[in-house]
């Protein structure tokens, strides 16, 4: 097997609080291969956009950030200077974040920030950087693409927005997308199209991306890999089809039973739930942290968890099959 | 009967502490706003008990005993802070000076803010018309300059403490009306006011128990600020002789009496000053402090 | 952008006739004018006449035309004291106050938008705590009393600075301390506070994410959102300090507009005061379009409305 | 289907938007020409993209705007007649944000009994009776009375809007976006919640999406709205079996089931989002349309009935140039 | 300073008007001796007239007065001083309608005629004995052509006189330069040593003071005595000098009842009497004024003619006072507003002793000209004033002034006026003395007024300076000299 663009191991995000230390991220590990696309997924405050935040290195200040390997490329990331750092990003690592709105600085034409994305990083002329720009904003399907460089970004729509944040992310042909919620603020049918526009376009450039989302359905229709995330933790990791074909985790297999699926589940009939809320993160964390709304909760849950599975779908659980037989799952 | 079953209360705990108890651990950890609170709060109780409180009379003058120096000058306990230009006791006329600021920060924030509060409430919640109305008269309050048209009107009616304290009521409650509008505009988009709408509540109710609730906290900092913004006012309109006039034992009074031998004796301008400076910081303190702990739960 | 420009300028002139209106019916109501001229041993029909003469028998709004017409071609009337042309006398004292105004408001943004910035950018620092000390030590300050240690101190204990006057650039360094230590902390805050918001929003973080540097984020991305908000205020505050000119020209002796106002008012000279209120409203309209204009032009989006 | 409860006739809301600081104010239909049926016990998903219209509509059913044309009629009475109290038993709202939706200064026992007290329902011991009763049926615990909404999690929190909403015991609740603030996990509780209340009390709902699968899971009727018209209307399982209206078809097109085998589909729509204020000529919705001809831009389709709905578009349409009687997906 | 010869001296108050004739302040009286001359002149010190612009002058009967007029002066415009200028500036002061400031400066004059190119004849309207006192002060002759050109406003804001110092600039409240007049005639007044004079309107003693101190002003007067006792006691690098003045501080009440106060308690005489026993005039000297200020109990300045010192005086008792108010049904006193227009704190100390007897104060403290306009309305219930006399030593030039029932005369008493009028008139100095005692004793038995005590002035200046000051009031820079 290759040599993984990413690789991750016990990155762990520490916020001090007030009331004590918050641990919002715990420990986890996953590996990126050139040309794949990785979701990561889970509920509101587990952790991810930190995590994404982590590997830039755009924390802040106040975050404690500390991991056994972050290796990118050969660059490891945990000790890498910040000029090294400032020239991987946008260069090579590329970030698209979820408010499409408020992610363009209003002050400045499309143009204008286009062409400096190129600029920070190549020493190009502006006509160079202006004709890629415009080929870029071509490609991401927005028509007049020259006329709109003089535009300003309250002048375009949220859809458009969009865009042109993807084609600033574009600009200098990065090797790794990491897209925070790209959609999520976006209405369903240009979500379908923007995400449609991210995996066209990834799998032309034979791009890496990290794709950020709590919609289970983009995850199933985007993703090569899946992470799900619970509390700080990857609770379960392993190929789309495997994820979604055998969820081995209570957790992945509770989210999943949650959504109305059409045409599967039975109209106007309960849906499944995961009771009660995600637990507060601050103080020491011991063992399952979905342990108090899991339904085979056991003595055993507050110890250390075993990971389990085989490589590449695995996932943290006391129950050797995720509990998957309690819920009469095939195994 | 339960349609349907009832959470784990196990599981899901209520979460955290009620407002009161944020508010009562924001303020106890929020050190200017409880050095501003005690400084003015101790003012309000030495401006209560001021006759109990002061060594002599203020206004009993003693030409053979002027401009006596402090103790800390050389002076004698028999006054503490000296004497003013008259004779009088300089300690005594700061105690009861804190009456006339108190009085006049107190009463002309209340009624600009009843002014400021309606207007900008009004501005708020009806838009339109009201607030196309109200934006304008804000404008045109705020292109008069306060201390010409003051003094002016002073001048016109004579400085007396009435007609300071109605002044500065009349005169600054643009700040209310601002503020006031936009945080009426901000919580009138909220849903639970749309709810209470859809309740069938009255517009009265609505803004009395919906809207006035939510924007108190606002009120208040600009009160306190106001407050200090109207006693600044009334020293310096005092300073220039068209405040509240002598014998009222008025801080700005006291420089501006004393200004005339500053240079040989400084104190009689720097205790008034001193103490003016420390009663509107205090109560700048008060009014920032207010306004952190009562904003909105930010992350950190 | 003109038709913004326009409009604006409307409310502008609009806000101004309403001012002169106020302004003039409040002096109005200041009592009999026609006695005030007439001096010491005028008989009733003296004044009578005199009354008739300038035309204050004539019922008010007309007055008010009239002087709104003659006060829009400079003309504010005769002082009662000087009797001499308003706008003479106004004229040499206004720029005087206009200095100060200008060194005011410079000295105000020179120290409040750096201490600003650098406590957004370091919150809780020894620098953001300073800052937080001048302002709230700043807005505390009666201006007329620093004025007075301020003499006290470097006029005559120090003997660094001539303690009142106007005649050279050094008469000026302690009133535009003053007047501008007035308007200093609303401005850092306001600096501040922008800096702050802008530096946690969204855009930020995008142009860090493209690689950008530390310098060009905070002046290029940040800055530039955070001072539109700060050029308003400063327009306002500008206006403000004219208006609070009164208190720092008294204090330094400086015989500027504020200073006249002053004593005017204590004289009764009703024709300089209406013009000076007039004038100084004026000022602050004035400095408040063009901040608008200015920001119009700053900020795209009122740009391109 | 059976007597409809809530009737709209040809409602329209204009708005008049003011550009800039002092723009000229310009004409904004926000809603445009609704009519709309709704049977007693029936939910009647609402779905459309962002600013098409439907919380405007959902104002107006709550008398929280006055239509600027058109009437609304509950139970066959026209609604504008009457006082905000008397309708207010009879239409209660639910909102997106269970955050913004109750007020923080105020207890939850204070937030549910509201409507009991602005009605003068009771006295105060049966007004906190009533209070527990619905409280429990929504499944919250008697110990959340003196609490405050900001002591509680976003589920919670939507319980607790429900319980406000169903105290005075509506015919009709509109639902807007519900769940659309809420991590799935609690939004499958709150979608439950409401099913189960509607089978109990026979309520009907106007429910308001972005979620075609959640409306498919609990709607009996859908209506597709674009840029404040309802562009097709029709029973569920009609619908989502054959959408008629190329939007219709678009949205269902752009729904994402958890099924990794499928890929991202394509919406075959332009990405061209036209301005409400100068909506596009003819058809609205032609400049993002796959099928459009040189007819949509210039002649506005009308509602066409088909089968227990209706469509607006030139290719139903028999008396369109354009009518293609064998048009499917 | 010595070194550029330009002395620098501070006014405290912004002059209205510079033209002599058109402001009543004390300022314009000194800038007035400094660029204009009068026709005659009276020795400050041995109160002998000298001529000035006149030679000689003679009555030729009761109201005739002829002048022989000075040949060779000229104006510091280069004009020549003529007779022509006498009469022009006569005859335009005199008539009312012009609107002399002061009139009782002008108003004696009927008006004036030119004999030949040198003699003039001034006729009075009355008899009027105190002509010469008056032509030697605030009289002073007009370049005619000049004049009829600019007007007053042009001659506020470019003088031209014939005095000693012509004035080189003016920036209207910021300050005045004077330089020497190098062709000045052989006046009494002598002439003049230092080259320049740089006067600044700086109002606040405090600046002042600060000034003098960082070098930036070589002279200041008027200053009150505390901070005057303070730089005698400090610093050896200023003289201070004390001086008295003729300037007397006195509480005016509504005895004519012209105010709209109602019950009006001053037109009782015990009232009167009480707010004059109220008050420890003693006290108030020693500790405030101190310096050469006297206790004064007349209507006038004691070194003015006909004014006697031996009238009705009320000594400082306080249970008098209250027992007064209470015979006079005011058993727990009354309110009062309590006007002053400087000396706040005489003002403050005055009203305390008021308000220890029971007479409440609402003290306000206005600017001259704005009290005196509520003054002339007769709005005013009680005052406290001054009156420096434009440093005319004769006792119509105070008593006179007021109560003659003009605007100003609270007590519109028609004795008093009847008895001022034969004195006023008359050219015999005994007639004149008996009428004004018996005046000056009627208001002091009616207690129309409470005199209080009369003003010294402190002058402070650096050591490089030279001068004496005399007794009225006037700073004389030509009598300066750089030590
Ligand atoms: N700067 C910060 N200071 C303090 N706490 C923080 C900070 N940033 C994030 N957190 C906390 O860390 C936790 C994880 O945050 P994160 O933003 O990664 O969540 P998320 O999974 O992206 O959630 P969402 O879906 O809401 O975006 C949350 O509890 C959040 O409140
Ligand atoms: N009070 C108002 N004044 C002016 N325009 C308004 C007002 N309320 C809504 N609009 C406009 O009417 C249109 C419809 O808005 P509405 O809120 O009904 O959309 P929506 O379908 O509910 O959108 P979303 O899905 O984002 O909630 C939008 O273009 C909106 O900008
Ligand atoms: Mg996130
Ligand atoms: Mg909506």
């Amino acid at each position: 097997m290759t040599k993984p663009l990413l690789s991750v191991r016990g990155l762990t995000l520490d916020i001090p609080l007030a009331n004590g230390m918050l641990h919002a991220v715990r420990g986890i590990d996953f590996d990126l291969h050139r040309g794949e696309t990785l979701c990561i997924v889970g509920e509101s405050g587990s952790g991810k956009s930190l995590t994404s935040l982590a590997i830039m290195g755009l924390l802040d200040r106040n975050i404690r950030r500390s991991a056994t390997r972050m290796d990118f490329d050969g660059t490891e990331l945990t000790t890498a200077s910040k000029r090294q750092m400032r020239a991987l990003r946008g260069d090579r690592i590329a970030m698209i974040f979820q408010e499409p709105m408020t992610s363009l600085n209003p002050a400045y034409t499309i143009g204008d920030q286009l062409i400096e994305a190129l600029q920070l990083h190549r020493s190009v002329s502006h006509d160079t950087a202006r004709k890629r720009a415009i080929e870029l904003l071509e490609k991401v399907g927005i028509t007049a693409a020259a006329s709109r460089l003089s535009q300003y970004p309250h002048q375009l729509s949220g859809g458009l927005r969009q865009r042109v944040v993807i084609a600033m992310a574009l600009m200098c042909e990065p090797e790794l997308i990491i897209a925070d919620e790209p959609t999520t603020a976006l209405d369903v049918t240009i979500q379908a199209q923007i995400l449609r526009l991210l995996v066209d376009l990834t799998k032309e450039m034979n791009v890496a991306m990290i794709l950020i989302t709590h919609d289970l359905g983009v995850v199933a229709r985007v993703a090569d890999n899946v992470g799900v995330m619970y509390a700080g933790a990857l609770v379960e990791t392993g190929p789309a089809s495997d994820v979604f074909g055998m969820p081995m985790h209570p957790y992945t297999r509770g989210l999943l039973h949650c959504i109305p699926q059409p045409g599967k589940t039975q109209r106007g009939t309960p849906l499944g739930t995961i009771p009660g809320i995600v637990p507060s993160l601050v103080g020491e964390v011991q063992g399952c942290a979905f342990r108090t709304r899991c339904p085979h909760t056991v003595a055993d849950c507050r110890a250390a968890i075993p990971e389990r599975g085989t490589p590449p779908h695995q996932f943290l659980c006391v129950h050797p099959d995720g509990a998957r037989a309690a819920e009469g799952e095939p195994a | 009967m339960s349609v349907h079953p009832t959470i784990d209360p196990l599981l899901e705990e209520i979460q955290g502490p009620t407002p009161r108890q944020i508010l009562r651990k924001r303020v106890t950890g929020h050190t200017g706003l409880l050095f501003g609170l005690g400084v003015v709060l101790l003012l309000v109780i030495v401006a209560i008990l001021a006759p109990l409180l002061s060594p002599h009379d203020p206004y009993i003058q003693d030409l053979t005993n002027r401009m006596v120096k402090p103790v800390f000058m050389g002076g004698t306990w028999e006054h503490p802070l000296g004497t003013d230009h008259l004779g009088r006791d300089y300690l005594s006329r700061l105690i009861y000076g804190a009456r006339v600021s108190l009085l006049i920060g107190a009463v002309a924030a209340l009624i600009s803010g009843v002014i400021g509060t309606a207007m900008g409430v009004a501005a708020g919640y009806f838009g339109g018309k009201v607030d196309a109305v109200v934006t304008f008269l804000i404008n045109v309050r705020l292109a008069m300059p306060v201390v010409l048209v003051a003094l002016a009107v002073v001048a016109i009616l004579g400085g007396s403490l009435q007609v300071v304290i109605g002044v500065l009521g009349l005169l600054l409650w643009d700040r209310f009306a601002v503020v006031m509008r936009a945080s009426t505009l901000q919580v009138r988009r909220r849903e639970y006011v749309a709810a209470a709408q859809a309740i069938g509540a009255s517009t009265p109710r609505v803004i009395l128990s919906e809207i006035m609730p939510n924007i108190v906290n606002n009120l208040i900092v600009i009160v306190t600020l106001e407050m200090a913004h109207a006693i600044l006012l009334e020293a310096a309109l005092s300073f220039l002789g068209l405040g509240v006039q002598p014998p009222t034992p008025s801080w700005g009074l006291m420089v501006s009496e004393g200004k005339n031998m500053m240079l040989f004796e400084p104190w009689l301008v720097l205790i008034p000053g001193i103490v003016l400076f420390i009663l509107v910081l205090a109560i700048n303190l008060m009014g920032d402090g207010l306004r952190d702990v009562t904003a909105p739960e930010n992350r950190s | 952008m003109l038709p913004y420009i326009l409009k604006r300028l409307g409310l502008a002139l609009l806000v101004a006739f309403t001012v002169s209106f106020i302004s003039f019916s409040l002096l109005f109501l200041s009592g009999d004018p026609a006695a005030a001229l007439a001096g010491e041993t005028a008989s009733g029909e003296d004044i009578e006449a005199l009354r008739h003469l300038y035309g204050f028998d004539r019922p008010m709004l007309v007055q008010y035309g009239d002087w709104l017409w003659q006060a829009l071609q400079g003309n504010f009337g005769e002082s009662y004291y000087f009797k001499l042309p308003v706008s003479t006398l106004i004229g040499d004292r206004l720029s005087v106050t206009m200095i100060l105004g200008v060194c005011g408001i410079t000295f105000a943004l020179l120290t409040a938008v750096p201490l600003g910035v650098v406590a957004a950018i370091r919150p809780n620092s020894i620098i953001d705590r300073l800052a937080l000390f001048l302002s709230v030590a700043g807005q505390a300050m009666p201006s007329f009393w620093f004025g007075l240690i301020l003499i006290v101190v470097f006029g005559i204990q120090l003997g660094w600075l001539p303690p009142s006057g106007a005649s050279t650039w050094r008469h000026f360094i302690m009133p535009t301390i003053v007047l501008g230590y007035y308007a200093m902390p609303a401005i850092m805050r306001l600096t501040r506070a922008g800096m702050l918001e802008v530096l946690n929003s969204d855009y930020i973080r995008t142009a860090r994410a493209k690689g950008a540097g530390e310098g060009r984020v905070l002046f290029k991305h940040a800055l530039r959102n955070a001072i539109i908000p700060v050029v308003s205020l400063a327009a306002v505050q500008m206006g403000f300090m004219l208006g609070g000119s009164i208190v720092v020209e008294s204090v330094f002796a400086l015989h500027g507009a504020g200073y006249l106002a002053w004593e005017s008012i204590a004289r009764n000279d009703l024709p300089t005061v209406q013009a000076l209120i007039l004038i100084f409203s004026m000022f602050y309209i004035i400095f408040t379009f063009l901040a608008d204009v200015l920001n119009a032009w700053l900020d795209p989006r009122m740009r391109s409305s | 289907m059976t007597a409809p409860v809530l009737e709209l006739k040809n409602v329209t809301k204009t708005y008049h938007v003011k550009q800039g600081l002092f723009g000229k104010p310009k004409p904004l239909t926000a809603v445009n020409d609704v009519s709309l049926t709704l049977g007693r016990g029936e939910v009647l998903g609402l779905v459309g993209e962002s600013g098409c219209g439907k919380s405007t509509l959902a104002k107006i059913l709550l008398g929280l705007e006055m239509p600027t044309s058109g009437q609304v009629l509950v139970d066959g009475e026209e609604i504008n007649g009457q006082d905000r109290l008397a309708l207010a038993r009879r239409i209660q709202p639910i909102f997106q944000d269970p955050y913004s939706s109750l007020n923080p200064r105020k207890t939850i026992a204070d937030i549910v009994s509201l409507p009991l007290r602005v009605h003068g329902v009771g006295d105060a011991a049966s007004r906190a009776k009533s209070v527990r009763e619905t409280l429990d049926l929504v499944g919250l615990p008697a110990r959340v009375l003196n609490t405050y909404p900001s002591q509680m999690s976003g589920g919670q929190r939507q319980r607790v809007a429900i319980a406000r909403a169903l105290i005075m015991h509506p015919e009709i609740v509109i639902c807007d976006e519900p769940t659309s603030a809420l991590d799935v996990s609690v939004q499958s509780q709150i979608l439950n919640l409401l099913n189960d209340l509607r089978t109990e009390f026979g309520l009907t709902y106007l429910f308001i999406s972005h979620d075609l699968a959640v409306v498919e899971h609990l709607a009996t009727r859908v209506a597709v709205m674009y840029l404040g018209r309802i562009v097709e209307e029709a029973p569920v399982a009609t619908l989502f079996e054959a959408p008629r209206h190329p939007y219709g078809r678009a949205l269902l097109n752009s729904v994402l089931t958890p099924d990794p085998s499928l890929g991202v589909p394509d919406t075959q729509l332009g990405a061209a989002y036209p301005n409400p204020i100068a909506p596009p000529s003819g058809c609205h919705f032609h400049p993002r349309c796959p099928f459009v001809q040189d007819h949509c831009r210039a002649v506005a389709p009308r509602p066409v009935p088909i089968g227990e709905g209706h469509v607006e578009c030139h290719l139903h349409d028999p008396d369109s140039p354009m009518y293609r009687a064998d048009f499917t997906v | 300073d010595k070194a550029n010869d330009t002395l620098s001296v501070a006014f405290t108050k912004e002059l209205e008007n510079v033209d002599s004739f058109f402001n009543s302040s004390r300022e314009g009286v000194v800038m007035q001796r400094a660029v204009w001359d009068g026709l005659i002149y009276r020795d400050p010190v041995t109160n002998e007239y000298k001529g000035n612009l006149a030679t000689s002058w003679t009555w030729i009967d009761d109201k005739t007065l002829e002048l022989k007029l000075r040949e060779g002066v000229k104006f510091h415009n280069g004009a020549d001083f003529t007779a022509d200028d006498v009469v022009a500036t006569v005859n335009f002061v005199a008539k009312e309608e012009n609107g002399v400031k002061t009139q009782r400066n002008v108003n004696w004059m009927e008006s004036a005629e030119k004999v030949d190119d040198f003699t003039v004849r001034i006729t009075t309207k009355e008899v009027f004995p105190a002509a010469i006192e008056f032509l030697s002060g605030p009289v002073s002759i007009y370049p005619a052509d000049y004049y009829a050109e600019v007007g007053p406003s042009g001659m506020g804001l470019k003088p031209v006189g014939t005095g000693p110092y012509k004035v080189v600039e003016v920036v209207p409240g910021q300050h005045f330069v004077l330089e020497k007049n190098e062709n000045y005639h052989d006046s009494p007044k002598g002439q003049a040593t230092i080259n320049k004079i740089d006067i600044r309107t700086i109002p606040d003693v405090n600046t002042q003071l600060a000034e003098l101190f960082s070098g930036s002003l070589d002279l200041i007067w008027q200053v009150p005595a505390d901070q005057a006792e303070k730089m005698s006691a400090m610093d050896d690098r200023f003289t201070v000098l004390n001086e008295s003045t003729m300037r007397v501080g006195y509480l005016a009440m509504d005895a004519a009842g012209r105010s709209g106060m109602d019950p009006n308690p001053f037109t009782d005489l015990k009232v009167r009497q009480a707010v004059n026993h109220a008050i420890d005039r003693d006290a108030l000297v020693d500790n405030l004024l101190k310096g050469k200020s006297k206790v004064i109990s007349t209507a006038c300045f004691p070194s003015q003619f006909g004014c006697v010192q031996d009238v009705t005086s009320y000594e400082y008792d306080p249970e008098k006072a209250k027992a007064l108010l209470a015979e006079a049904g005011y058993p727990d006193g009354f309110s009062t507003p309590f006007y002053a227009y400087r000396d706040r704190e005489y003002g403050e100390a005055i009203s305390s002793y008021l308000n220890a007897v029971g007479i409440q104060t609402d003290f306000k403290l206005l600017q001259y000209s704005a009290l005196r306009e509520l003054n002339m309305k007769g709005e005013v219930p009680m005052s406290f004033q001054t009156w420096g006399s434009y440093s005319v030593n004769d006792a119509s030039a105070m008593v006179s002034q007021f109560f003659k029932h003009g605007s100003l005369d609270d007590a519109q008493d028609d004795q008093t006026k009847e008895w001022l009028d034969i004195a006023d008139s008359s050219t015999d100095d005994a007639t004149r003395v008996e009428y004004y005692t018996k005046a000056l004793q009627r208001i002091a038995d009616q207690a129309y007024w409470a005199p209080m005590f009369s003003y010294n002035t402190n002058y402070v200046m650096t050591k490089e300076v030279e001068y004496t000051p005399t007794a009225d009031e006037v700073l004389r820079f030509t009598n300066m000299t750089w030590n």
